[in-house]
């Protein structure tokens, strides 16, 4: 029945691919936006997914281990805030700056975590509420957290090499190695236990708690690195910036579209990332058209549905 | 513990918020200048306050000429909110009217984010369909790098929000939003009494268009020796306004005006005073058609300042002088940012329009008036 | 065995904690403000706390299924921006149009509850995409900002008070009309088998199936209920402040924070009609409490969020204790 | 010989209850030594405490004569205890070799052994598998395995760590009688091999024929430990319940069955080529078969949980709605899952609930629940008659011993007044007391009229309990047996071997 158990995780992913390559490129040949193809517009395309894949590779994580996190939102206000103030402006602040900032993520992911697998709290509710308790303590202080990165870190957003911007290699270098450590690591097949049977992961002589909390620690660093990334990209943090993106129930729609079951157990990194390409190339594709803003975002909300429906309606099983 | 931390940092960084958020939009030079501006006498067409401009520099565009129709393209940053819904009726509605001097008209909405507004300018860019590029930019710093790397490669105008470089041909805006603290703040502090008590209603903190009003008329109301007592954000949320102010009643504390920052929940502010069976106090709102209405009906001792929705007509304007080779205004097209008083009121309100239609939207002449503002015939 | 020992123990200590936490704030709110004990603040505060209560009352069926609706935001934000389209201040048209609602809001509970069912897309995910198009539609149909206008008689539904009345003060037409959708809503869960059954399908929906439940018809119910009780109070808050586009904005996970901290138990199976009532009035409560203390705006959400957090980590900690 | 476990003065008390009392109990390397009693006699607390999931409030335990802590089941491992639990715990969408290794990966030397070494793994996978007898591809993702394979999965789970003591609970619970004899032979390869066993069961015959020792716990406390030879099966059920149990099985009815309820006639459906059956009022069907006979997939189309793709079904005169539970009800059947957990039970709610949920799904949505046929009264009288015991029927059912669980939900269906109901694994983890008691419930409810189908893998069972025994095999019925059948006929009709 379930012969070969890395095809069908796969073929979602291809799935999806193929589904996006050709909607991008039907629009672009229609409305004659042939310039899209240039190696400029794939770029342009592909960095469209560095934000929201960077967040959906950290969602990845805790919702293999059938947990969830709201707070990548603010996690990625805090980080693009911190980064600006702390830099100033000034280059040799940087790398005190980022270490800052990703050890403030860290702290935020060890809470999370603790809350969810210490504490016992629902995730979705100790993952709202730490992202409520930051967002406004954010909120509260921006007026004093003003400042703007170095320049030399903008390069992050807008450097290039060979015609492709760093961070559009980096979204792929960091999800191949997460892909990596999914499924060559002993952590990976941790998380995989975990989510699958926690009870039987326990049994297994597992420390199930200490897996939820990396996984946890592991989303808001890549929440913090997408902080990062947003704050070279935007000069400038705000407090609403994570907010405004909507990254928190964007980062798990995607990574539910991709073919990861939010009870965890079963996915990976490789769909996530075709689901956000279809993000990306969705976005894309209504700008070409010059669908308006509306209608856009009454189309994405179908899709989401359509999307997970393709894959979940063929589950015997219940869901609620 | 970690609870009892986070407790305590909140507490802390609340305490540094405070002492901070007030000077940070509190620039005296700017606010000088501002009032200066208000009272200038604009040049160019009579009754067109969308083509006038204050001052006198112009910048010259003969090397950005071309001739044929143009393909103008606009990045804007959303209609999140009624006043960027009615400009953006503005803003086609003069293309339009332009008629077969625009070969197309390309717009991209970037809902709101930074990060789409940016990668929205460099598929324009990289599209290479425009002629001419228009950028209405969600975050002043945030779409500096990428309206730079554009103006590079083809003429760009920036208006509402600016950017930090010149590279630009020109920003084209109203005078600003310490205009707006000061026409609303000097009225209220005209009809006051030294001491009265006034409510100030914001949307939210940490925007600097927003900022700047609030700064500009607490500076007038301190020097009136007027009571601010509260600054209280609503988030353009009818509901929240409501029940704000209401609290205040309940608390039994004695208000005299209201200044608002917008004036989209103004009639919910009022509403508070009538369900509390209340007089109306001295109110500041904008000049939402629901507000004008009220202020007619109820008589109340009232302002609108504005930020003017015209100012969306004027970008399409310099950019067809751009690629005329025509000299606009500019670096900095300031544009005039009148306030309605109660003597110019009623020329402002039209039944026929929606209830947060902006009055000064200069849209009377324009193709589709009333229909694509949502009115009805 | 007595009456009082044979109800569900879980389910009485929830009554108490959210009743409990109720007390306790506003006890708080009357310290600063003495004022709130009397009777006619106290009617103005179950006012304007009406939408919320109605609304988790309403997520709590689909919350007893072991779902989340994410979407109740979205119907209340466009109950009033439709009810202010369709009326266009038209006082006669108040009463058609309130009907059309809520057929509106039933297309709406189905829509969501098939996609669930039918379609197995978890309702988080089917409930966020109709929160995204509902919102669309929204704007592209009042074309982004408010447009149209609510007749007084529909405003009055949200706004109306009467004065001197005996014992209250003041009695809010809202009031009455919180009043009889909680019985109503208190009747599907307690007063007739619904409400067993729900609790059956969130608890196990296997084996409620297996015992001849139809899951399917149980889950898109709860929906329905939870679309009809945000048209409800789309309606109060409309009535009560007025055309807004973003009317709703938020309003999806205060419904589920509430009743969360009632006591219901997210993913299903426990809890009860005063979980969401006591959870909804505890939340609101904070709220006036914020105000009254005048924090800054933006630490209000942080309390929030810390309340949220140490009263569902209590009861975790409670429930592990009596394990 | 130093034991390889010695545990001594164990005690361990939950708030209201003193699941441990001072027990002591010892294995020795090479030898398997059962552990008998009721459900709550403190067997799987024992074995918690073993397993490093409870601390003991009192009381050591020695793994080869050195005084060990556990503070978490890792720890346990760890000191070369595996615990088979009877719930599997295995990961469904993973791998044969990703589910034997969890939590114990290999990994490659160097990159501060945080990789997988896949390769080693699925070799040394190969070897366990063959070690237990399995041929399965260690590729193959585990949900798509039989529950035996899957028992197996989880010994190999166990040899992987060196196991030297090995807790079995209720191993062959879910196995057909062929998978559960395989699985003895293994155990006894283990033994051999030097394994210190635990074996916990509730089927007397296998204790008698594995056990080198038995002990038997009640209520916490130890009551004997002796050889096997001292142990007889009367000995040990008498120790287990405190008195001797005659009749355990009910007389055979004295009156000839009624008239026909229901009936299969060349019925087709996933994995059934063609069943045809017919049950009569007042009888009860037992239907036997190994694993992979199809009995499970008949139990499903009878449940209504399986669509018939052809040939017509009659049920109490009716054609009969196959493939829909609900429908299936309506029309008169009543079933009793195997899984209770999961398929049975809605844990959270009470036992009353429990009781009225058929009731309730079946009567219209907006009927008072609490009136009618659904006053407390009604349903306690329902529950008191098959003796539930539980502090009160609004205590949560999950707090009740699997045998009360059981008879709440006989109730359920009585209070439906089927005309059928169909029993799978009726007795599966009930202990012996309850296990008579549920029996008798049968055969009284069969005499009021009813007819009755039991699916069942434990051959004692159905011998007892039935009055004709249906064999299954490939699908198909491979005979049918009259009553008081010998095991040895039904194993070679389930064999496929002709008598």
């Amino acid at each position: 029945m379930m012969a070969d158990r890395t095809l069908p995780r796969l073929s979602v992913a291809m799935v999806l691919l193929l589904i996006s390559v050709t909607i991008f490129a039907v629009t672009a040949i229609a409305t004659g936006e042939t310039a899209q193809f240039s190696l400029q517009g794939v770029t342009g395309l592909l960095q469209r997914m560095v934000a929201l894949g960077l967040v959906a590779i950290g969602q990845t994580f805790v919702i293999l281990v059938a947990s969830i996190d709201l707070s990548v939102a603010a996690v990625i206000s805090g980080t693009a805030v911190l980064a600006s103030w702390l830099m100033g402006g000034d280059p040799a602040m940087i790398v005190p700056a980022v270490a800052l900032c990703l050890g403030f993520a860290l702290a935020v992911g060890l809470v999370n975590g603790a809350l969810v697998a210490f504490a016992g709290i629902n995730p979705l509710i100790a993952t709202l509420g730490t992202g409520l308790i930051l967002q406004g303590v954010l909120s509260a202080s921006y007026g004093s957290l003003g400042g703007a990165v170095a320049p030399v870190f903008q390069q992050l957003a807008y450097g290039s090499l060979f015609g492709i911007p760093w961070s559009v290699l980096a979204l792929f270098g960091l999800a191949l190695t997460m892909g990596g450590l999914l499924n060559r690591s002993v952590l990976g097949a941790r998380i995989f236990a975990v989510g699958g049977n926690p009870d039987g992961a326990r049994l297994a002589g597992i420390r199930t708690g200490r897996v939820i909390l990396t996984a946890h620690v592991i989303c808001s660093l890549f929440a913090g690195l997408a902080g990062l990334y947003l704050a070279a990209r935007v000069q400038s943090g705000t407090p609403w910036l994570g907010r405004d993106g909507i990254y928190d129930l964007e980062s798990i729609a995607v990574t539910v579209i991709g073919g990861t079951l939010l009870a965890g157990g079963k996915g990976g990194v490789a769909g996530t990332l075709a689901g956000v390409f279809l993000f990306a190339s969705l976005d894309a594709s209504f700008n070409m058209l010059g669908i308006d803003a509306f209608l856009k975002q009454v189309l994405r909300g179908f899709v989401i549905i359509a999307a997970v429906a393709v894959h979940a309606v063929r589950g015997r099983g219940h869901v609620a | 513990m970690s609870m009892k931390v986070m407790l305590v940092a909140t507490v802390a960084l609340s305490g540094l918020a405070g002492a901070a958020m007030a000077q940070d939009f509190n620039d005296p030079a700017e606010f000088a200048k501002q009032r200066e501006q208000l009272s200038m006498t604009p040049q160019g067409p009579e009754g067109a306050p969308w083509a006038q401009h204050l001052g006198d520099s112009m910048v010259d565009t003969a090397k950005w000429k071309k001739d044929g129709p143009a393909t103008i393209c606009f990045s804007n940053a959303g209609i999140f909110n009624p006043w960027r819904v009615v400009g953006m009726h503005n803003f086609q509605a003069e293309a339009e009217a332009q008629g077969d001097k625009i070969k197309e008209l390309i717009v991209v909405d970037a809902e709101g984010k930074d990060e789409k507004q940016i990668a929205d300018i460099e598929a324009l860019v990289a599209g290479g369909k425009c002629d001419v590029l228009i950028v209405s930019p969600n975050t002043t710093a945030a779409l500096t790098p990428a309206v730079e790397a554009a103006a590079a490669k083809l003429p760009v105008v920036v208006f509402d929000r600016g950017v930090n470089t010149t590279a630009p041909v020109t920003y084209i805006h109203p005078v600003g939003g310490y205009g707006f603290g000061i026409s609303s703040g000097e009225f209220i502090a005209s009809k006051l009494e030294k001491g009265a008590n006034v409510l100030a209603l914001r949307i939210v903190p940490g925007v600097d268009v927003l900022e700047t009003r609030y700064s500009a008329a607490k500076t007038i109301f301190d020097e009136a020796g007027i009571n601010v007592v509260g600054s209280e954000f609503t988030g353009s949320d009818r509901a929240k306004t409501k029940a704000v102010v209401e609290d205040y009643l309940n608390r039994g504390v004695q208000i005299d005006a209201i200044w608002m920052d917008a004036g989209d929940t103004a009639t919910a502010a009022l509403e508070a005073f009538e369900d509390a069976g209340l007089p109306y106090p001295v109110i500041s709102g904008e000049d939402q058609q629901d507000f004008l209405r009220k202020w007619r009906d109820e008589n109340l001792t009232a302002i609108a300042p504005s930020y003017p929705t015209y100012q969306w007509r004027t970008p399409i304007l310099a950019a067809l002088d751009i690629l005329a080779g025509k000299p606009v205004p500019g670096p900095e097209w300031v544009l005039p940012q009148p306030a309605i008083t109660a003597e110019t009121r009623d020329g402002y309100i039209d039944e026929k329009l929606p209830p947060l239609h902006y009055s000064l939207c200069g849209c009377q002449n324009l193709p589709g008036y009333p229909a694509r503002w949502g009115g009805s015939e | 065995m007595s009456d009082a020992m044979s109800k569900p123990r879980a389910a009485r200590i929830a009554i108490n904690a959210g009743l409990l936490l109720f007390l306790c704030l506003y006890a708080l709110i009357v310290l600063i403000q003495p004022n709130y004990l009397e009777p006619g603040l106290f009617m103005n505060f179950l006012r304007r706390a009406a939408p919320l209560v109605i609304l988790a009352a309403g997520q709590l069926y689909v919350i007893l299924t072991g779902g989340f609706d994410l979407s109740v935001g979205a119907v209340v934000t466009f109950t009033v921006t439709a009810a202010a389209l369709l009326t266009n201040g038209d006082p006669d048209a108040t009463w058609p149009v309130i009907a059309l609602l809520y057929l509106m809001g039933a297309g709406i509970g189905l829509f969501n509850g098939l996609v669930v069912a039918f379609l197995k897309v978890p309702s988080i995910i089917a409930t966020l995409g109709t929160m995204l198009w509902l919102n669309g539609l929204a704007l592209a149909w009042s074309g982004g900002a408010a447009r149209g206008d609510l007749p007084e008689n529909f405003r009055n539904l949200g706004r109306f008070q009467w004065r001197d009345v005996a014992l209250v003060g003041t009695l809010p037409m809202a009031v009455l009309v919180l009043v009889a959708v909680l019985a109503l809503l208190w009747w599907g869960v307690h007063g007739i088998g619904y409400g067993r059954r729900a609790l059956a399908v969130g608890d196990n929906p296997r084996a409620a199936e297996l015992a001849g439940i139809p899951v399917g018809r149980t889950r898109i119910t709860a929906f329905v209920i939870s679309a009809l009780a945000a048209v409800t109070a789309g309606i109060l808050l409309g009535g009560f402040s007025g055309v807004s586009v973003n009317a709703g904005v938020g309003l999806e996970l205060q419904s589920i924070a509430a009743c969360v901290i009632g006591g219901a138990m997210l993913l299903g199976g426990r809890g009860t009609i005063w979980c969401a009532v006591w959870g909804a009035l505890s939340l609101f409560a904070l709220f006036t409490l914020l105000n009254l203390l005048g924090l800054p705006q933006a630490l209000r959400d942080s309390i929030q969020g810390l309340i949220l957090i140490v009263a569902v980590g209590l009861t975790a900690w409670r429930s592990r204790a009596r394990n | 010989m130093t034991p390889a476990l010695d545990m001594r003065g164990i005690c361990k008390a939950f708030p209201g209850v003193k699941a441990l009392d001072d027990v002591s109990f010892d294995c020795r390397p090479g030898e398997v030594h059962a552990i008998c009693g009721e459900n709550g006699a403190g067997k799987s607390t024992l074995m918690k405490v073993l397993g490093g999931s409870y601390r003991p409030d009192a009381g050591e335990i020695r793994i080869d004569g050195a005084a060990m802590r556990f503070a978490h089941p890792r720890a346990a491992a760890m000191a070369g205890i595996a615990i088979i639990h009877q719930e599997l715990s295995l990961l469904p969408h993973r791998s044969v070799t990703e589910n034997i290794f969890m939590g114990h990966e290999l990994v490659r030397p160097g990159f501060a052994g945080l990789l997988l070494d896949r390769g080693a793994m699925r070799a040394r996978a190969r070897v366990l598998l063959d070690r237990v007898g399995a041929q399965i591809d260690p590729d193959r993702s585990v949900a798509g395995l039989s529950i035996a394979q899957q028992q197996l999965v989880e010994i190999a789970k166990a040899l992987l760590l060196d196991a030297r003591i090995l807790v079995l609970d209720e191993p062959t619970a879910a196995l057909d009688d062929r998978d559960a004899r395989q699985l003895l032979d293994l155990i006894r390869i283990l033994r051999g091999q030097g394994v210190a066993l635990v074996y916990i069961s509730h089927r007397m015959p296998e204790v008698a024929a594995i056990a080198d020792r038995v002990t038997v716990l009640k209520d916490g406390r130890l009551i004997w430990t002796r050889p096997q030879a001292e142990a007889t099966i009367p000995a040990i059920v008498s120790a287990m319940v405190g008195r001797d149990l005659k009749d355990f099985y009910p007389a055979a009815p004295t009156a000839a069955p009624g008239e026909t309820v229901l009936e299969l006639d060349a019925v087709q459906a996933e994995g059934l080529p063609e069943i045809s059956l017919t049950l009569r009022r007042g009888e009860i069907l037992g239907v036997a078969g190994l694993e992979d006979s199809g009995k499970g997939q008949l139990a499903r189309l009878l449940a209504g949980d399986l669509r018939p793709a052809g040939g017509t079904a009659r049920l109490a005169g009716r054609p009969m709605p196959l493939g829909n539970p609900r429908r299936m009800i309506a029309a008169g059947l009543g079933y009793l899952p195997a899984d209770r957990k999961r398929e049975g039970l809605v844990l959270r709610q009470s036992v009353r609930d429990n009781a009225a949920l058929a009731l309730r799904a079946m009567r219209p949505a907006w009927a008072r629940p609490a009136a009618g046929v659904f006053a407390p009264a009604m349903l306690d009288a329902g529950l008191k008659r098959m003796d539930v015991r539980a502090a009160h029927f609004g205590q949560e059912i999950g707090a009740l011993s699997g045998g009360n669980q059981q008879k709440a939900i006989i109730a359920r269906w009585l209070a439906l007044d089927p005309a059928v109901l169909l029993f799978v694994e009726p007795t599966r983890g009930i202990d012996i007391a309850a296990k008579a008691a549920i029996y008798q419930t049968m055969r009284e409810v069969a005499d009021q009229g009813r007819g009755i189908v039991v699916v069942s893998s434990d051959l004692p069972e159905l011998i007892g309990i039935s009055d004709r025994v249906l064999v299954m095999h490939r699908g198909t019925i491979a005979g049918v047996l009259p009553r008081d059948p010998r095991e040895e006929e039904i194993m070679q009709l389930s064999l496929g071997v002709s008598v």
